[in-house]
Protein backbone atom coordinates (compact mmCIF):
# COMPACT_ATOMS: atom_id res chain seq x y z
CA UNK A 1 0.00 0.00 0.00
CA UNK A 2 1.44 3.74 -0.80
CA UNK A 3 1.13 6.11 1.70
CA UNK A 4 1.86 9.60 1.89
CA UNK A 5 1.69 11.82 5.37
CA UNK A 6 2.15 15.38 5.64
CA UNK A 7 1.96 17.07 9.05
CA UNK A 8 2.42 20.83 8.25
CA UNK A 9 1.42 24.56 9.17
CA UNK A 10 0.61 24.69 5.36
CA UNK A 11 -2.50 25.27 4.22
CA UNK A 12 -4.52 22.14 2.74
CA UNK A 13 -4.21 22.59 -1.01
CA UNK A 14 -7.11 19.83 -2.57
CA UNK A 15 -6.62 20.44 -6.03
CA UNK A 16 -2.90 20.24 -6.39
CA UNK A 17 -3.41 17.13 -3.81
CA UNK A 18 -5.86 15.70 -6.42
CA UNK A 19 -3.91 16.38 -9.41
CA UNK A 20 -0.65 14.59 -7.79
CA UNK A 21 -3.39 11.44 -7.99
CA UNK A 22 -2.04 8.22 -9.62
CA UNK A 23 -4.31 5.35 -9.60
CA UNK A 24 -3.75 2.22 -11.06
CA UNK A 25 -6.42 1.01 -13.65
CA UNK A 26 -7.47 -1.81 -11.21
CA UNK A 27 -8.90 0.90 -8.98
CA UNK A 28 -12.50 2.26 -8.68
CA UNK A 29 -13.12 4.44 -6.26
CA UNK A 30 -11.64 7.00 -4.43
CA UNK A 31 -13.02 8.77 -0.87
CA UNK A 32 -11.52 11.76 0.68
CA UNK A 33 -12.83 13.23 3.81
CA UNK A 34 -12.23 16.76 4.44
CA UNK A 35 -12.42 18.24 8.53
CA UNK A 36 -13.15 21.80 8.59
CA UNK A 37 -12.87 23.75 11.67
CA UNK A 38 -16.24 25.17 12.56
CA UNK A 39 -17.38 28.58 13.80
CA UNK A 40 -18.12 27.06 17.36
CA UNK A 41 -16.73 24.75 19.84
CA UNK A 42 -19.25 23.65 22.74
CA UNK A 43 -21.15 26.58 23.42
CA UNK A 44 -18.07 29.48 22.14
CA UNK A 45 -17.81 31.03 19.22
CA UNK A 46 -14.25 30.83 17.98
CA UNK A 47 -12.29 32.38 15.29
CA UNK A 48 -9.86 29.29 14.88
CA UNK A 49 -8.10 26.33 16.38
CA UNK A 50 -4.51 25.92 17.02
CA UNK A 51 -3.55 22.71 16.59
CA UNK A 52 -0.55 20.74 18.30
CA UNK A 53 1.19 18.03 17.43
CA UNK A 54 3.58 15.66 19.08
CA UNK A 55 4.83 15.96 15.38
CA UNK A 56 7.38 12.37 15.70
CA UNK A 57 5.02 10.23 17.85
CA UNK A 58 2.18 11.45 15.47
CA UNK A 59 4.38 10.20 12.48
CA UNK A 60 5.11 7.33 14.54
CA UNK A 61 1.17 6.61 15.24
CA UNK A 62 -0.12 7.44 11.70
CA UNK A 63 2.25 4.58 10.55
CA UNK A 64 0.80 2.38 12.59
CA UNK A 65 -2.50 2.68 11.53
CA UNK A 66 -1.26 2.99 7.81
CA UNK A 67 -0.45 -0.94 8.48
CA UNK A 68 -3.42 -1.95 10.55
CA UNK A 69 -5.63 -0.76 7.40
CA UNK A 70 -3.57 -2.25 4.90
CA UNK A 71 -3.89 -5.50 6.44
CA UNK A 72 -7.59 -5.14 7.02
CA UNK A 73 -8.49 -3.62 2.85
CA UNK A 74 -7.38 -3.76 -0.27
CA UNK A 75 -6.50 0.10 0.02
CA UNK A 76 -4.28 0.66 -2.79
CA UNK A 77 -3.04 4.31 -1.66
CA UNK A 78 -3.85 6.29 1.84
CA UNK A 79 -2.78 10.17 1.91
CA UNK A 80 -3.26 11.87 4.46
CA UNK A 81 -2.61 15.45 5.57
CA UNK A 82 -3.14 17.43 8.65
CA UNK A 83 -2.25 20.67 9.09
CA UNK A 84 -0.73 22.31 12.52
CA UNK A 85 -0.76 25.77 14.14
CA UNK A 86 -3.22 28.28 13.57
CA UNK A 87 -6.41 26.99 11.77
CA UNK A 88 -9.12 29.52 10.84
CA UNK A 89 -12.96 28.74 10.84
CA UNK A 90 -13.88 27.32 7.28
CA UNK A 91 -10.74 26.02 6.24
CA UNK A 92 -9.70 22.56 6.13
CA UNK A 93 -7.58 21.56 9.29
CA UNK A 94 -7.60 17.24 8.46
CA UNK A 95 -7.52 15.85 4.65
CA UNK A 96 -7.77 12.06 4.08
CA UNK A 97 -7.82 10.17 0.82
CA UNK A 98 -8.31 6.21 0.72
CA UNK A 99 -8.19 4.87 -3.00
CA UNK A 100 -9.32 1.20 -3.17
CA UNK A 101 -10.66 -1.24 -6.20
CA UNK A 102 -14.85 -1.06 -4.56
CA UNK A 103 -16.21 1.70 -2.92
CA UNK A 104 -17.12 0.24 0.42
CA UNK A 105 -13.85 -0.80 1.06
CA UNK A 106 -12.83 2.62 0.56
CA UNK A 107 -15.51 3.97 2.71
CA UNK A 108 -14.82 1.27 5.22
CA UNK A 109 -10.87 2.11 5.35
CA UNK A 110 -11.08 6.00 5.23
CA UNK A 111 -13.59 5.56 8.23
CA UNK A 112 -11.53 3.65 10.52
CA UNK A 113 -8.98 5.86 9.94
CA UNK A 114 -10.68 8.77 11.04
CA UNK A 115 -11.59 7.18 13.90
CA UNK A 116 -8.62 5.71 15.23
CA UNK A 117 -6.74 8.64 14.52
CA UNK A 118 -9.09 10.63 16.86
CA UNK A 119 -8.34 7.82 19.93
CA UNK A 120 -4.32 7.54 18.97
CA UNK A 121 -2.37 10.55 17.27
CA UNK A 122 -1.07 12.81 19.72
CA UNK A 123 -2.44 16.23 17.94
CA UNK A 124 -4.47 18.45 20.32
CA UNK A 125 -6.79 21.40 19.95
CA UNK A 126 -6.54 24.83 21.43
CA UNK A 127 -9.64 27.10 20.75
CA UNK A 128 -9.38 30.74 19.81
CA UNK A 129 -12.10 32.65 21.05
CA UNK A 130 -13.60 34.95 19.25
CA UNK B 1 9.47 13.69 30.95
CA UNK B 2 7.37 15.39 28.21
CA UNK B 3 4.25 17.28 28.77
CA UNK B 4 1.90 17.86 26.11
CA UNK B 5 -1.08 20.14 25.50
CA UNK B 6 -3.13 21.83 28.70
CA UNK B 7 -0.42 19.33 30.87
CA UNK B 8 2.48 21.24 29.83
CA UNK B 9 0.72 24.48 31.45
CA UNK B 10 -0.16 22.18 34.75
CA UNK B 11 3.09 20.85 35.03
CA UNK B 12 4.73 24.69 34.54
CA UNK B 13 7.29 23.39 32.19
CA UNK B 14 7.65 21.58 28.74
CA UNK B 15 9.93 18.87 29.92
CA UNK B 16 11.71 17.70 33.08
CA UNK B 17 13.92 14.98 34.35
CA UNK B 18 12.86 12.60 36.92
CA UNK B 19 15.15 10.34 38.81
CA UNK B 20 13.70 6.94 40.24
CA UNK B 21 14.64 3.54 41.21
CA UNK B 22 15.58 1.17 38.79
CA UNK B 23 13.21 -1.66 37.24
CA UNK B 24 10.32 1.18 38.34
CA UNK B 25 7.16 0.87 36.29
CA UNK B 26 5.52 3.14 34.67
CA UNK B 27 2.02 3.56 37.15
CA UNK B 28 5.05 4.49 39.73
CA UNK B 29 6.78 7.26 37.29
CA UNK B 30 3.54 8.75 37.27
CA UNK B 31 2.71 8.99 40.71
CA UNK B 32 6.07 10.73 41.56
CA UNK B 33 5.46 12.76 38.68
CA UNK B 34 1.59 13.69 40.28
CA UNK B 35 3.22 14.05 43.38
CA UNK B 36 5.48 16.82 42.23
CA UNK B 37 3.10 18.27 39.98
CA UNK B 38 0.10 18.06 41.93
CA UNK B 39 -2.18 19.79 39.08
CA UNK B 40 -1.87 16.80 37.14
CA UNK B 41 -3.58 14.68 39.88
CA UNK B 42 -7.08 15.82 38.84
CA UNK B 43 -6.10 14.64 35.31
CA UNK B 44 -4.52 11.08 36.55
CA UNK B 45 -7.57 8.79 35.03
CA UNK B 46 -7.19 10.16 31.64
CA UNK B 47 -3.54 10.62 30.82
CA UNK B 48 -1.91 9.08 27.98
CA UNK B 49 1.52 7.99 28.38
CA UNK B 50 3.81 6.94 25.81
CA UNK B 51 7.83 6.05 25.93
CA UNK B 52 9.16 7.10 23.06
CA UNK B 53 6.90 7.19 20.03
CA UNK B 54 5.06 4.15 21.28
CA UNK B 55 1.93 3.93 23.94
CA UNK B 56 3.06 1.69 27.33
CA UNK B 57 0.31 0.67 29.74
CA UNK B 58 1.31 0.82 33.50
CA UNK B 59 2.95 -2.20 34.16
CA UNK B 60 5.27 -0.86 31.31
CA UNK B 61 9.59 -1.47 32.98
CA UNK B 62 11.10 2.14 32.47
CA UNK B 63 15.24 1.95 31.28
CA UNK B 64 17.62 4.69 32.55
CA UNK B 65 17.35 7.43 29.93
CA UNK B 66 13.67 6.61 28.39
CA UNK B 67 11.73 9.64 27.01
CA UNK B 68 8.34 9.30 28.87
CA UNK B 69 5.42 11.55 27.62
CA UNK B 70 2.31 12.72 29.55
CA UNK B 71 -0.60 13.93 27.65
CA UNK B 72 -4.45 14.33 27.76
CA UNK B 73 -6.54 12.56 25.30
CA UNK B 74 -5.92 13.26 21.71
CA UNK B 75 -8.09 15.31 19.38
CA UNK B 76 -6.82 15.33 15.99
CA UNK B 77 -8.81 16.19 12.59
CA UNK C 1 -30.42 21.65 1.55
CA UNK C 2 -28.51 23.18 -1.35
CA UNK C 3 -28.61 20.56 -4.66
CA UNK C 4 -26.31 20.51 -7.98
CA UNK C 5 -26.35 18.12 -10.25
CA UNK C 6 -24.93 17.86 -13.45
CA UNK C 7 -24.96 14.65 -15.64
CA UNK C 8 -22.63 15.48 -18.39
CA UNK C 9 -20.71 14.17 -21.18
CA UNK C 10 -17.76 16.07 -20.29
CA UNK C 11 -14.56 15.30 -17.95
CA UNK C 12 -15.45 15.39 -14.56
CA UNK C 13 -13.10 18.36 -13.41
CA UNK C 14 -12.55 17.65 -9.87
CA UNK C 15 -10.40 20.59 -8.88
CA UNK C 16 -12.76 23.13 -10.24
CA UNK C 17 -15.67 21.61 -8.23
CA UNK C 18 -12.90 22.08 -5.23
CA UNK C 19 -12.76 25.83 -5.95
CA UNK C 20 -16.55 26.51 -6.23
CA UNK C 21 -17.29 25.00 -3.06
CA UNK C 22 -18.79 27.22 -0.37
CA UNK C 23 -19.61 25.96 2.79
CA UNK C 24 -20.88 27.74 6.12
CA UNK C 25 -18.76 28.46 9.12
CA UNK C 26 -21.14 25.97 10.87
CA UNK C 27 -20.05 23.21 8.82
CA UNK C 28 -17.07 20.62 10.13
CA UNK C 29 -17.08 17.74 7.15
CA UNK C 30 -16.74 17.53 3.44
CA UNK C 31 -17.28 13.54 2.33
CA UNK C 32 -16.25 13.33 -1.48
CA UNK C 33 -16.56 9.97 -3.52
CA UNK C 34 -14.86 9.43 -7.31
CA UNK C 35 -16.22 6.46 -8.84
CA UNK C 36 -13.84 5.54 -11.62
CA UNK C 37 -13.73 3.26 -14.54
CA UNK C 38 -11.74 -0.33 -13.85
CA UNK C 39 -9.55 -2.35 -16.51
CA UNK C 40 -12.30 -5.25 -16.39
CA UNK C 41 -16.08 -6.35 -16.13
CA UNK C 42 -16.37 -9.22 -14.66
CA UNK C 43 -13.69 -11.41 -16.66
CA UNK C 44 -13.39 -9.14 -19.44
CA UNK C 45 -10.92 -6.76 -20.24
CA UNK C 46 -12.41 -2.89 -21.10
CA UNK C 47 -11.46 0.28 -22.27
CA UNK C 48 -13.87 1.97 -21.28
CA UNK C 49 -17.57 2.11 -20.06
CA UNK C 50 -20.41 3.89 -22.37
CA UNK C 51 -23.29 5.55 -19.89
CA UNK C 52 -26.38 5.81 -21.22
CA UNK C 53 -28.60 7.95 -19.06
CA UNK C 54 -32.37 8.32 -19.22
CA UNK C 55 -31.37 12.09 -18.16
CA UNK C 56 -35.07 13.81 -17.54
CA UNK C 57 -36.08 10.87 -15.63
CA UNK C 58 -32.72 10.72 -14.25
CA UNK C 59 -32.79 14.14 -12.68
CA UNK C 60 -36.31 13.71 -11.38
CA UNK C 61 -35.34 10.55 -9.41
CA UNK C 62 -32.03 12.60 -8.36
CA UNK C 63 -34.31 15.34 -6.96
CA UNK C 64 -35.85 12.48 -5.27
CA UNK C 65 -33.27 11.20 -3.78
CA UNK C 66 -32.04 14.69 -2.49
CA UNK C 67 -35.09 15.19 -0.99
CA UNK C 68 -34.68 11.94 1.07
CA UNK C 69 -31.48 12.22 2.52
CA UNK C 70 -32.45 16.25 3.44
CA UNK C 71 -35.25 14.67 5.55
CA UNK C 72 -32.71 12.24 6.50
CA UNK C 73 -29.70 14.52 7.79
CA UNK C 74 -28.72 17.51 8.76
CA UNK C 75 -26.74 18.17 5.29
CA UNK C 76 -25.81 21.70 3.95
CA UNK C 77 -25.17 20.84 0.52
CA UNK C 78 -24.98 17.62 -2.13
CA UNK C 79 -23.15 18.19 -5.62
CA UNK C 80 -23.56 15.09 -7.88
CA UNK C 81 -22.05 14.83 -11.00
CA UNK C 82 -22.57 11.98 -13.30
CA UNK C 83 -20.71 11.82 -16.46
CA UNK C 84 -22.18 9.65 -19.72
CA UNK C 85 -21.69 8.65 -22.54
CA UNK C 86 -17.87 7.10 -22.84
CA UNK C 87 -15.90 7.29 -19.99
CA UNK C 88 -12.33 5.62 -20.58
CA UNK C 89 -10.73 3.20 -18.10
CA UNK C 90 -9.25 5.59 -14.88
CA UNK C 91 -10.75 8.45 -15.47
CA UNK C 92 -14.03 9.40 -12.90
CA UNK C 93 -17.92 8.62 -14.07
CA UNK C 94 -19.59 9.43 -10.85
CA UNK C 95 -18.39 12.34 -8.34
CA UNK C 96 -20.57 13.19 -5.07
CA UNK C 97 -20.09 15.97 -2.45
CA UNK C 98 -21.38 16.07 0.70
CA UNK C 99 -21.18 18.98 2.99
CA UNK C 100 -22.38 18.12 6.55
CA UNK C 101 -21.69 19.66 10.45
CA UNK C 102 -19.97 16.56 11.66
CA UNK C 103 -18.20 13.61 10.14
CA UNK C 104 -20.62 10.91 10.73
CA UNK C 105 -23.46 12.15 9.04
CA UNK C 106 -22.02 13.59 5.74
CA UNK C 107 -20.32 9.58 5.42
CA UNK C 108 -23.86 8.11 6.42
CA UNK C 109 -25.65 10.66 3.59
CA UNK C 110 -23.27 10.34 0.93
CA UNK C 111 -22.90 6.48 1.29
CA UNK C 112 -27.18 6.66 1.05
CA UNK C 113 -27.23 8.52 -2.14
CA UNK C 114 -24.79 6.26 -3.79
CA UNK C 115 -26.36 2.94 -3.08
CA UNK C 116 -29.72 4.67 -3.79
CA UNK C 117 -28.72 6.06 -6.71
CA UNK C 118 -27.94 2.58 -7.74
CA UNK C 119 -31.17 1.19 -7.42
CA UNK C 120 -32.96 3.97 -8.75
CA UNK C 121 -31.20 6.19 -11.39
CA UNK C 122 -32.16 5.20 -15.01
CA UNK C 123 -28.15 5.15 -16.16
CA UNK C 124 -27.20 1.91 -17.50
CA UNK C 125 -23.61 1.25 -18.42
CA UNK C 126 -21.97 -0.54 -22.05
CA UNK C 127 -18.44 -1.73 -21.89
CA UNK C 128 -16.26 -1.48 -24.04
CA UNK C 129 -13.94 -4.84 -24.65
CA UNK C 130 -10.36 -4.42 -25.25
CA UNK D 1 -43.71 2.99 -25.00
CA UNK D 2 -39.92 3.48 -24.65
CA UNK D 3 -37.43 1.29 -24.90
CA UNK D 4 -33.83 1.81 -22.70
CA UNK D 5 -30.43 0.07 -22.81
CA UNK D 6 -30.23 -3.49 -24.16
CA UNK D 7 -34.08 -3.46 -24.13
CA UNK D 8 -34.12 -1.25 -27.23
CA UNK D 9 -31.97 -4.06 -29.13
CA UNK D 10 -34.26 -6.35 -27.42
CA UNK D 11 -37.11 -4.61 -29.09
CA UNK D 12 -35.40 -3.22 -32.22
CA UNK D 13 -36.79 0.61 -32.18
CA UNK D 14 -35.99 2.97 -29.34
CA UNK D 15 -39.88 3.99 -29.01
CA UNK D 16 -43.21 2.64 -30.77
CA UNK D 17 -46.90 3.42 -29.63
CA UNK D 18 -49.40 0.43 -28.16
CA UNK D 19 -53.32 0.47 -28.18
CA UNK D 20 -54.57 -0.88 -25.41
CA UNK D 21 -57.93 -0.97 -23.63
CA UNK D 22 -59.01 1.97 -21.68
CA UNK D 23 -58.20 1.53 -18.13
CA UNK D 24 -55.42 -1.28 -18.72
CA UNK D 25 -53.24 -1.74 -15.63
CA UNK D 26 -49.29 -1.31 -16.46
CA UNK D 27 -49.11 -5.21 -15.72
CA UNK D 28 -51.40 -5.63 -18.76
CA UNK D 29 -49.11 -3.18 -21.09
CA UNK D 30 -46.45 -5.33 -19.93
CA UNK D 31 -47.85 -8.59 -21.33
CA UNK D 32 -49.17 -7.22 -24.38
CA UNK D 33 -45.47 -5.47 -25.23
CA UNK D 34 -43.85 -9.08 -23.97
CA UNK D 35 -46.16 -10.88 -26.92
CA UNK D 36 -45.42 -7.83 -29.66
CA UNK D 37 -41.75 -7.99 -28.55
CA UNK D 38 -40.98 -11.52 -27.24
CA UNK D 39 -36.82 -10.94 -26.82
CA UNK D 40 -38.28 -8.78 -23.71
CA UNK D 41 -40.20 -11.52 -22.10
CA UNK D 42 -36.69 -13.35 -21.16
CA UNK D 43 -36.24 -10.41 -18.81
CA UNK D 44 -39.88 -9.69 -18.05
CA UNK D 45 -39.26 -10.15 -14.04
CA UNK D 46 -36.43 -7.80 -13.85
CA UNK D 47 -37.82 -5.14 -15.69
CA UNK D 48 -38.72 -2.02 -14.11
CA UNK D 49 -41.21 0.73 -15.47
CA UNK D 50 -41.80 4.04 -15.34
CA UNK D 51 -44.97 6.32 -16.19
CA UNK D 52 -43.52 9.35 -17.62
CA UNK D 53 -40.27 9.99 -14.95
CA UNK D 54 -41.96 8.27 -12.09
CA UNK D 55 -41.64 4.79 -11.56
CA UNK D 56 -45.24 2.63 -11.40
CA UNK D 57 -46.17 -0.56 -10.38
CA UNK D 58 -48.28 -3.26 -11.80
CA UNK D 59 -51.45 -1.86 -10.26
CA UNK D 60 -51.13 1.80 -12.18
CA UNK D 61 -53.92 2.55 -13.99
CA UNK D 62 -52.83 3.63 -17.45
CA UNK D 63 -54.35 6.87 -18.93
CA UNK D 64 -54.66 7.93 -22.71
CA UNK D 65 -50.86 9.53 -23.77
CA UNK D 66 -49.06 8.00 -21.35
CA UNK D 67 -45.06 8.13 -21.75
CA UNK D 68 -44.27 4.13 -20.40
CA UNK D 69 -40.44 3.83 -20.42
CA UNK D 70 -39.48 -0.51 -19.62
CA UNK D 71 -36.21 -0.45 -19.15
CA UNK D 72 -33.90 -3.40 -17.12
CA UNK D 73 -32.10 -2.52 -14.02
CA UNK D 74 -30.02 -0.15 -14.13
CA UNK D 75 -26.30 0.72 -13.05
CA UNK D 76 -25.12 4.14 -12.43
CA UNK D 77 -21.87 5.18 -10.81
Amino acid sequence: MKTELTISTEPIDEAALAKRRAMDDGMGAVVCFLGVVRESEGDDAIIAIDYEAHEEMARRQFELLFDELSQSWPVESVRLVHRIGIVPVNEPSLWVEVVAPHRAEAFDACQFLIDEMKQKVPIWKKPLPA
Amino acid sequence: MKFWSYFRDHAGCPETEIEIENGATLAKLHEAVCEQFPKLDGSKNSTLKAVGLEYEDDEFILSDGDEVSFFPPVQGG
